[in-house]
């Protein structure tokens, strides 16, 4: 047979090196925050970790920035002379806590509204809606420092919320700004869902409709909203370290906004006290943003590429 | 045709469901206009018959369907189902009354929920209900399962997306088996799959009405298939039965103008027949604003005034079988009326 | 006379905000007699003497931190430094310091106190017109400081000043006659204030020092034509008129006030050239002081004044940005303790235990660029009373901590545990996570709070639930007399019961006793004598726990001239940074355009 | 392989397309998707060639590499296209840019998503005429609307001036049709022109092809799943089966003298009108096969009953009937020959015995 | 137009919420029984002043009432006065809108004259070289906030090189186009990066996914060259995740000038709305948020509108609602 065409491969290698690429920032994510996690877990207990508050003096005295990046503090010291490493980490426990906190109130507040309206229509999803539109239609820092700022006379009016820390204000705070978009995309999500035919099979089987948001249409929306929170969670993580730079951060475990903030004007003097923690900021927000990515692929979410 | 009446409606015989005048309109946006997707349709089936309903895309046919189960409840008409009036039942009840009624859908493939083990969908209906202990229901599953040709060890592991299509449509006739209901409403169960597939299932379904004692209702549109297992066939156009006659005497001799024209328009897998007839003109009218008088006076090609004026009533022109058409194929012409 | 308990707090300070430090409150006093010697202004060498002759013309830029609200009315102004830099462009005080430390008069040809000091008069200089045309008499004198001495926080300032009914028969809110100060007018230029303690007219009190009031916000002029706009529409207040060097010409708050050349003003310099120099200042705000220092030496500012230590160390030896210091009569940096709140802070052992954990001079190196002092209580270096040894321990001593806490334990079980709150600054959160660390150290565990501006100074004055222990930055001054209401403990108003000066709420009979001697006692050694006891008094309760004094810099180009030059009008060079530390006169400066 | 054929149906011209060996494979995650793997054919001109098969066949993936229209990422091409003579297999996308639409058109199977739902009707008839054409906006548009009075769109002028979304589906696929026509291609290759259309709507469709394909003088390849439609409609048939042509003959010849197993399993299971209600269907065992790994021997085989040992190693070749050499089929054991009715006797015995 | 009014209905709604909400909030612990003046103005404030401000403001009516009175005086254009500041929130805030519009105008426009051009390039050469790095440096970008960026960012281009001022200063372009361009530019281009690296990304998603369509492909099939393919058929169907990302971001642009304006210390409205809510300047805050609210909603109205003008689709089902 007469093969007048040779075999013409155009871009084979192309998709193949390009899913290895994304496959790649996919498991440097996955390795990064994996490795991060369990040093922030384990920091007391790990050796080469120093604690919190722990010195590293030149000559036996304090120093802003006595150590550059070296084998005595791997990545220099700080203002304080605290070594600037220890601090990152202690800093990834704060943040992540605050990250995970504000996405773990976001997504059950705004799934809940976003189910809620998605499924049952009608005036539940207009009241939702209006709901939704009122905390969109706020700039989202706007509606952080307005919450921030107020909660000491809410404190005072409300007694009931005394015991809030800081960090609890900050990740309640940007949960509540997380709670808009996650609501928007799970109604969405929803919306979709209870089209489909499993649906109105369920319902036609005689189940309630509490089963069918949980057993129907709940563990659908579940890589949606892993996604985005995934998304979400690089999003809110970020948007700490502005608030720490607006002067309304965790002063104490320093975050890394605090750290970055703190340290940003010594830049020429100390480069290393701003760029490593500026470095774990991006690197973990860079970390959520590749899995969240992989993750939308995955489950073909397009929704979380915002 | 696109008529009313209740001419074809059985009070002898074991009736096990009745519609009456079934409307059902769905609001445009909030303009204050509606989709007439159901405009007072009566149908009847006899415990254990097959009626089978065809008609066009849009006519309303999975409308007809869903009403039926109250999914949603239609706007107006009467739904009587083993004696029982479902229209005005609370929601309870009504959700207990669905388990003696089931709907097998158009996509094997978003009827079952995709993040679930298949063993556990089918098992579902008896877990909301919870009839029996977890052995019981595993074994009544298992059961189920193999009679639709499943394997239940597989059915157990795996996830609706690791069957095909036919295997899913299966998977969910299984799943409206298992809480053993007397109808059986399936919406057009074969459209997405590929002929060969398509007879092992219309095959299934015969094998499990009989075993079973199960009264079907077939939706589709594809006029062979309706008419390979049906018993009584009703014809639909644009939210109303234009015809009703049992299969084989429908097939024989159409009486309406429009079921004339589909069976005219499918092709025939064979080159002797002769190439299809003139087809008729146009496409169907919008359920929005259906034309008054007879809705298929605007393409059939013997309207006459009356057609576009005066609605055809459902008449019997032979032993039970019915047509709406003011100038039917055979019969007499309905007289003319004196106002 | 009787004592007028009304509730008037006496209160000479004004409670400004700066964003780099908790609070500052600084009133200055000259030197009374016998302590003027010990006082010194510093100026580096680079602008001491000017070897050329000032040119006029030009226009520059200067930058200072965030404004605190701000209405340019002497009688509503929550004024600090930068405020109080800019106000004086345009107003002028009835009188000023010169370097000698002495008050001279300004606006008043002369001030004079008669035999016991229980009545000053002062005759106004005539000649002299607001710039809206009003001219200045003794009638716009005592409009202004009728207005400004009934101001809550100027009122503390002329407590001791008689007040008599208004004869208009106004009233307050509650009933009461309305009172003002009792002011009797000689002639147009001349009229007379009398002292009364407590306010009292019936009971004149000696007050040696009370000239000193008059160079402070109570003493700056408005025209009252532009004062009584201003009540009609107070919009008005943005535009302020005063007699000054220079005239507003627009203000955007927190963002610039720009002042152009008074050309009409009353003074010449010594070779008779028309003052200011200047044709132009603009004064920005920049909220950071490290953005400052970075605008400067871009050039896109030319000068700013800083108590930042690491940022005036960051200016030492440059010569491209000479800076002038300003360090004596500094205020001490502190924290400072709610002695009301229940718990520890009650006990004297943890309070020591507390100030001895501390690393001073760490805290200095860390927070202050190493340069400034480590201080032994809340008297600096040049204000009366000050002592280098006053019984106070500095130096950090962990194991002693320990034992005082372990002391304390025994008699209060539990875990020790104490809320410390700082505004939102760097500095001030790098200092808190230090002191943390260092509490941490002897068993006492820290809340780390960050309170808001304007909730911080409320907090203090109020007593809020979160105020326990606070950053702060107070009390520059030369005398203790000034400091009489911080301490004393009739301002010590409880928790919940009006506003409290004494915002650590100490109450202490040797310190109030100490500090009325300080006030009228004819003897200056007596007046000495006894601020060096609510020194030692003060530093044995561990009342406050001092770190650091203050340091005062302003940076500027090389070619500005004539900062720290400027002149009274007797020709005496005039004293910059009284009232609050880092101001300074414009109408000396000049550019050198060589 | 199929030399004789070509032979014998060569017109003085030529035939207008010739297939060769054609494969196009995808490369996937999961491995090469062999969609389509060796095909040869012929078509003349003016012929109309059906394409039938189930899902996942081939159909559309042969009909796309006809017209070079893959997507360009991860597709193997091997094998000859020859287009009026001319190779048009190996040529890029700018040189196909020519043959596009002014020699060779198509349609799609999806009216709904075939059109741009934000370009006015016209200007997308309008679009080839004025890029192969070089026509000014008016003429252009004055052609457009003359093409859609052909493909019988009542009020052409009003409806040229509206978005597709306002159309019916029957409509938008008249539109297709005249957009396909537009510059006159000597080649149409419908790929499921009326598999999303109403039954009666197909037939219309269905008729204006046919009408317009003798009008121009066109080929056509009709692709399509219902072998009731090509039946109808096309000249010749070629049954497509895991990405093999594996019968091929002219209508009639096929329908009379079915050589493959698949092609009569196909045709037995599909409901007909002719017979009484509840007629037992045929049924086709098991699953089409996995294009990845696809039986060896035979595709067929593990469905087929009449398989024996030789077709599961074993691949049959393409070749032509005794009676008609136009016929051609791919199979050991055909449709009529001995073993093939050996086994359909064991059959019927096995079923008679179960019974 | 039916829609439109429903629109405006729903922004009226969202609008008197949101407004009332910040008024309540502001006002949470004001309220108490004393002397709501002088807990929003500190404690120093004059009885004359703070009865003053009371009364004026009816600080001491209910909430509604008080919220009535500031509605009434917004709708005839007056915003009010900042009781702290002396001035009328309309004097505090010219100068400053215009140095926000233009920070916001510039990003936004060129984000997405970035974008575009990328975004299209990067689908039609999907997974080509250029598509990778487009898609790594819109990851970079869209991972690395302002905090991090403009530190780097002042460091290089003000201190080491400075080639910029370190305070921007508000120069309109009629005064001085250079200084325009000098003092907006770096500012500009902090808020640019991340806001181009979103719209990329997502338009790149959407544009790989018209490409998909059968329309795209009918249309090469019609030998149309894919130039025109790209920016005619397959960019006007990509655009509506684009466009509501810009309504979307047009919000957080609000945020991040806020941000800018903080590092460049740049006198716009997010300075002024900084100050404010940290100050407690209650009428500032309302007014300011109110028109915030005001211009972003009237923003993604037009943007909505934009669509119905692309899509006759969306034209058509709004003329029937
Ligand atoms: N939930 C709904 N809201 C609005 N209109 C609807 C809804 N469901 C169906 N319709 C409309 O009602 C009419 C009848 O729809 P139905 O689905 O019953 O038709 P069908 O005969 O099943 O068609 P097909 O063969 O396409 O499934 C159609 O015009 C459809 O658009
Ligand atoms: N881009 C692609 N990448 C990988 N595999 C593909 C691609 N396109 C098609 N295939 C595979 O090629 C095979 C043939 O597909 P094709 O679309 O030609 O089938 P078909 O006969 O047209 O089916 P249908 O009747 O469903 O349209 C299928 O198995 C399909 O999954
Ligand atoms: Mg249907
Ligand atoms: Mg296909």
């Amino acid at each position: 047979m007469t093969t007048a065409l040779a075999s013409s491969t155009h871009g084979a290698a192309e998709v193949k090196s390009a899913r290895k690429a994304r496959h790649m920032g996919w498991m440097f994510g996955t390795a990064w925050l994996v490795v991060l996690s369990f040093c922030a877990l384990f920091a007391n207990q790990l050796p080469f970790i120093r604690t919190y508050d722990a010195k590293v003096r030149v000559a036996g005295q304090a120093k802003q920035y006595g150590f550059g990046p070296g084998w005595t503090a791997w990545l220099g010291t700080d203002n304080s002379s605290h070594d600037v490493f220890a601090r990152c980490i202690y800093g990834a426990r704060q943040t992540l806590f605050i990250g995970i906190g504000a996405t773990i109130i976001g997504l059950t507040v705004g799934g809940l509204l976003g189910v809620l309206g998605g499924y049952y229509r009608g005036w539940v999803d207009r009241a939702i809606s209006i709901i939704v539109d009122c905390l969109l239609a706020m700039p989202a820092l706007l509606l952080a420092l307005l919450l921030i700022q107020r909660t000491d006379q809410i404190k005072e009016t409300i007694t009931a919320l005394g015991w809030l820390t800081r960090t609890e204000e900050i990740t309640i705070t940007l949960g509540i700004l997380a709670i808009a978009p996650f609501a928007r995309i799970v109604r969405a999500q929803t919306l979709g869902l209870r089209e489909r035919d499993f649906v109105l099979a369920a319902r036609s089987l005689g189940a309630k409709s509490q089963r069918v948001i949980w057993r129907e249409i709940m563990p659908n929306l579940v890589p949606a909203m892993v996604t985005v929170a995934v998304t979400g969670l690089g999003i809110l993580i970020a948007a700490e370290g502005t608030l720490a730079f607006l002067g309304l951060g965790v002063a104490r475990p320093q975050t890394w906004g605090t750290m970055i903030d703190a340290a940003r004007d010594d830049l020429s003097k100390a480069w290393w006290a701003t760029i490593f923690p500026c470095l774990f900021l991006f690197l973990t927000v860079l970390s959520f943003n590749f899995i969240g990515d992989h993750l939308a692929r995955k489950f073909d979410i397009r929704e979380a590429a915002v | 045709m696109a008529g009313t009446g209740k001419a074809h409606l059985r009070t002898e015989g074991d009736v096990l469901l009745r519609v009456e005048d079934l409307v059902v309109e769905f609001p445009v946006g909030r303009t204050g206009l509606k989709v007439n997707a159901v405009s007072g349709i009566s149908l009847d089936v006899l415990r254990g018959e097959t009626l089978g309903v065809v008609g066009e895309s849009g006519c309303g046919k999975s409308t007809t369907g869903r009403a039926i189960m109250q999914l949603p409840r239609p706007t107006s008409g009467s739904v009587l189902f083993e004696g029982r009036q479902l229209t005005d039942m609370s929601g309870d009840d009504m959700r207990e009354a669905r388990t003696r009624m089931q709907m097998i859908f158009q996509d094997p493939i978003s009827s079952l929920n995709p993040r679930r083990k298949v063993r556990d969908i089918v098992t579902e209906p008896l877990a909301i209900w919870k009839r029996g202990n977890s052995t019981e229901q595993r074994a009544k599953v298992d059961a189920l399962l193999e009679e639709v040709g499943i394997d239940p060890q597989r059915a157990a592991e795996s996830q609706p997306h690791q069957f095909s299509g036919g295997q899913c449509q299966r998977i969910s006739i299984a799943r409206s088996l298992v809480l053993e209901p007397t109808l059986i409403i399936c919406d057009e169960p074969v459209s997405a799959l590929d002929v060969s597939v398509q007879a092992q299932v219309l095959n299934l379904l015969e094998d499990l009405k009989a075993k079973h004692g199960l009264t079907l209702i077939f939706i589709a549109h594809d006029l062979a298939v309706v008419k390979n297992i049906s018993d009584r066939v009703a014809v639909m156009y644009l939210g109303k039965i234009c015809e009703v006659a049992p299969s084989d005497d429908l097939y024989r001799a159409p009486a309406h103008h429009y079921t004339s024209v589909l069976l005219d328009s499918i092709p025939v897998p064979d080159p002797s027949v002769a190439a299809t007839k003139t087809a008729i003109e146009g496409e169907p009218p919008s359920p929005v604003l259906p034309p008054p008088g007879c809705r298929f006076h605007t393409r059939c090609p013997a309207a006459t005034d009356v057609c576009r004026n005066e609605e055809p009533k459902l008449r019997e022109i032979a032993t039970a079988h019915f047509v709406a058409c003011h100038h039917p194929l055979y019969g007499d012409d309905v007289p003319v009326s004196v106002a | 006379g009787k004592k007028n308990d009304s509730g008037t707090i006496a209160t000479n300070a004004t409670v400004g905000a700066t964003a780099t430090s908790a609070a500052t409150a600084t009133t200055s006093t000259p030197g009374t007699v016998g302590s003027a010697s010990t006082v010194a202004n510093t100026t580096p060498a680079a602008t001491t003497v000017p070897a050329k002759k000032p040119v006029s013309g030009g226009e520059i830029t200067i930058s200072g931190e965030a404004e605190v609200s701000n209405a340019w009315v002497p009688a509503a102004m929550q004024c600090d430094e930068y405020c109080h830099q800019r106000a004086r462009t345009f107003f002028e005080p009835i009188a000023q310091f010169g370097v000698d430390n002495k008050v001279h008069p300004y606006l008043a040809e002369s001030i004079t106190p008669n035999a016991d000091a229980t009545q000053w008069t002062i005759k106004v200089r005539s000649g002299i017109s607001f710039t809206d045309g009003t001219p200045l008499n003794a009638d716009a004198m005592i409009e202004n400081l009728q207005r400004t001495g009934n101001y809550i926080l100027i009122a503390a300032e002329v407590a001791d000043v008689a007040k008599i009914d208004d004869p208009s028969g106004a009233k307050n809110a509650d009933g009461s006659a309305k009172k003002i100060l009792k002011i009797e007018k000689a002639d147009d230029m001349t009229f007379t204030i009398f002292t009364g303690k407590d306010s009292d007219p019936a009971q004149p009190l000696p007050w040696p020092g009370f000239d000193v009031v008059l160079t402070s916000q109570f003493g700056l002029i408005a025209s009252p034509t532009w004062l009584k706009a201003v009540d009609g529409d107070a919009t008005k207040a943005i535009q302020p008129v005063g007699t000054g060097p220079f005239i507003v010409q627009s203000y955007a708050p927190h963002d610039a006030l720009v002042v152009t050349r008074n050309p009409k003003y009353w003074r010449k310099d010594a070779d008779g050239v028309q003052l200011p120099y200047l044709d132009k200042i603009t004064f920005k705000v920049i909220e950071d002081s490290k953005t400052a220092e970075g605008a400067l030496r871009s050039g896109d500012i030319d000068m700013f004044s800083d108590s930042s230590g690491t940022i005036i160390s960051d200016f030492q030896g440059d010569p491209d940005f000479p800076t002038l210091l300003q360090k004596d009569y500094a205020e001490s940096n502190y924290f400072i303790m709610d002695l009301d709140k229940p718990g520890p802070y009650q006990d004297v052992r943890v309070r020591c235990a507390l100030s001895m954990a501390i690393d001073r001079q760490e805290i200095i190196n860390l927070t202050q660029g190493g340069i400034l002092q480590v201080a032994n209580g809340l008297f600096s270096p040049g204000q009366q009373g000050y002592l280098a040894d006053n019984g106070f321990s500095t130096a950090q001593n962990i194991d002693a901590a320990k034992a005082l806490i372990a002391d304390y334990q025994k008699d209060h079980p539990g875990p020790i545990q104490v809320t410390y709150g700082h505004t939102a600054d760097r500095i001030n959160a790098q200092r808190a996570d230090l002191i943390k660390g260092y509490w941490a150290a002897i068993g006492v565990d820290t809340t780390i709070e960050v309170i808001p501006q304007e909730t911080f100074i409320t907090n203090m004055l109020l007593g809020a639930d979160n105020f326990f222990i606070y950053d702060i930055r107070l009390h520059s001054g030369i005398t203790v007399d000034q400091q009489n209401f911080w301490w004393n403990s009739r301002s010590a108003t409880q928790d919940g019961k009006g506003l409290a000066l004494n915002f650590a709420r100490v109450r202490d009979p040797i310190v109030d006793t100490n500090l009325a001697t300080a006030r009228s006692d004819p003897d200056p050694a007596k007046r000495q004598a006894a601020a060096e006891a609510v020194n030692r008094q003060m530093a044995k309760e561990c009342y406050q726990i001092p770190y650091s004094w203050t340091l005062w810099g302003t940076m500027h180009k090389a070619n500005i001239q004539g900062l720290g030059q400027a002149t009274l009008p007797d020709g005496t060079v005039a004293r910059d940074g009284t009232d609050f530390g880092g101001w300074f006169s414009t109408s000396s400066l000049w550019l050198d355009k060589g | 392989m199929s030399i004789a054929i070509q032979a014998s149906t060569r017109t003085d011209d030529g035939p207008l397309l010739e297939l060769e060996g054609v494969r196009t494979h995808f490369q996937t995650p999961r491995g090469v998707v062999r969609a389509v793997d060796g095909v040869s054919l012929t078509l003349e001109r003016g012929r109309a060639l059906g394409i039938v098969g189930e899902s996942g066949s081939g159909k559309t993936i042969l009909s796309r590499s006809i017209m070079g229209l893959l997507p360009t990422r991860g597709t193997i091409r091997q094998g000859s296209i020859r287009f009026e003579g001319r190779e048009i297999g190996g040529l890029s996308r700018r040189a196909m840019r020519d043959v596009w639409g002014k020699e060779m058109a198509m349609i799609f199977q999806d009216p709904m998503t075939s059109l741009n739902p934000l370009m006015k009707i016209g200007a997308q008839i309008a679009e080839p005429l004025r890029i192969h054409l070089d026509m000014s906006r008016s003429d252009a548009w004055a052609t457009a609307e003359r093409l859609m009075n052909d493909v019988r769109i009542p009020a052409a002028g009003r409806r040229l001036r509206q978005y597709p979304h306002e159309l019916s589906g029957g409509m938008r696929q008249r539109i297709m049709i005249a957009i396909a026509m537009a510059c006159g291609p000597t080649l149409l290759l419908a790929d499921e022109p009326t598999t999303a259309l109403d039954v009666t709507v197909q037939a219309q469709i269905l008729d204006l092809l046919g009408e317009q394909r003798r009008d121009r003088n066109m080929s056509l390849l009709l692709v399509t799943h219902d072998l009731g439609v090509v039946a109808g409609h096309t000249d010749d048939i070629g049954v497509m089966y895991g990405g093999k042509l594996v019968e091929m003959a002219p209508t009639a010849e096929l329908f009379a003298n079915m050589k493959m197993p698949y092609t009569e399993a196909l045709l037995q299971s599909i409901p007909k009108l002719a017979d009484p209600s509840h007629t037992r269907l045929n049924v086709i065992a098991g699953r089409p096969p996995d294009l990845v790994n696809p039986p060896v021997g035979c595709r067929f085989s593990p469905r087929c009953p009449y398989a024996q040992d030789r077709c599961r190693e074993e691949e049959p070749p393409l070749i032509p009937t005794v009676e008609d050499p136009r016929h051609t089929y791919a199979c050991w054991y055909p449709v009529g020959s001995p073993a093939y009715h050996e086994t359909k006797a064991r059959r019927q015995r096995e079923a008679e015995v179960a019974a | 137009m039916r829609y439109f009014l429903q629109r405006m209905l729903q922004f009226a709604v969202v609008f008197f919420l949101v407004t009332f909400g910040v008024m309540i909030f502001m006002r949470i612990g004001m309220n108490k029984p004393g002397d709501p003046a002088r807990t929003m103005l500190g404690g120093f404030v004059t009885d004359q002043k703070a009865a003053a401000v009371n009364k004026q403001y009816h600080l001491n009516d209910n909430v509604f009432v008080q919220y009535f009175y500031w509605l009434a005086k917004m709708f005839r254009g007056d915003f009010g006065i900042s009781v702290q500041q002396n001035i009328t929130v309309a004097n505090y805030m010219k100068g400053r809108v215009l140095v926000t519009f233009f920070l916001g105008f510039y990003s936004l426009l060129w984000a997405l004259i970035i974008a575009v051009p990328v975004a299209v390039y990067q689908a039609y050469r999907r997974d080509s070289n250029f598509d990778r790095a487009g898609n790594l440096f819109s990851f970079l970008f869209v991972s690395l906030p302002a905090l991090v960026l403009a530190p780097v960012i002042i460091q290089l281009f003000v201190i080491r090189w400075a080639w910029f001022p370190r305070i921007s200063e508000k120069v309109m372009p009629w005064q001085s186009l250079s200084g325009h361009f000098k003092n907006f530019f770096l500012p500009v281009v902090v808020l640019t990066l991340p806001l181009a690296a979103i719209f990329a990304r997502l338009l790149r998603a959407d544009i790989v996914q018209t490409l998909q369509s059968d329309f795209i492909t009918l249309a090469s099939a019609k030998g149309v060259p894919p130039s025109r393919v790209l920016w005619t058929h397959a960019l006007r169907n990509s655009l509506f995740s684009l466009l509501s990302s810009v309504g979307v971001q047009l919000g957080a642009l609000v945020g991040g000038a806020l941000v800018v304006e903080q590092y460049f210390s740049m006198k716009g409205m997010g300075a002024l709305l900084l100050t404010s809510i940290l100050s407690k300047d209650l009428f500032v805050v309302q007014s300011v948020t109110a028109i915030v609210v005001a211009v972003v909603s009237v923003a993604n109205l037009l943007i909505d509108l934009t669509y119905a003008f692309i899509d006759p689709r969306i034209r058509h089902a709004r003329a029937l609602t």
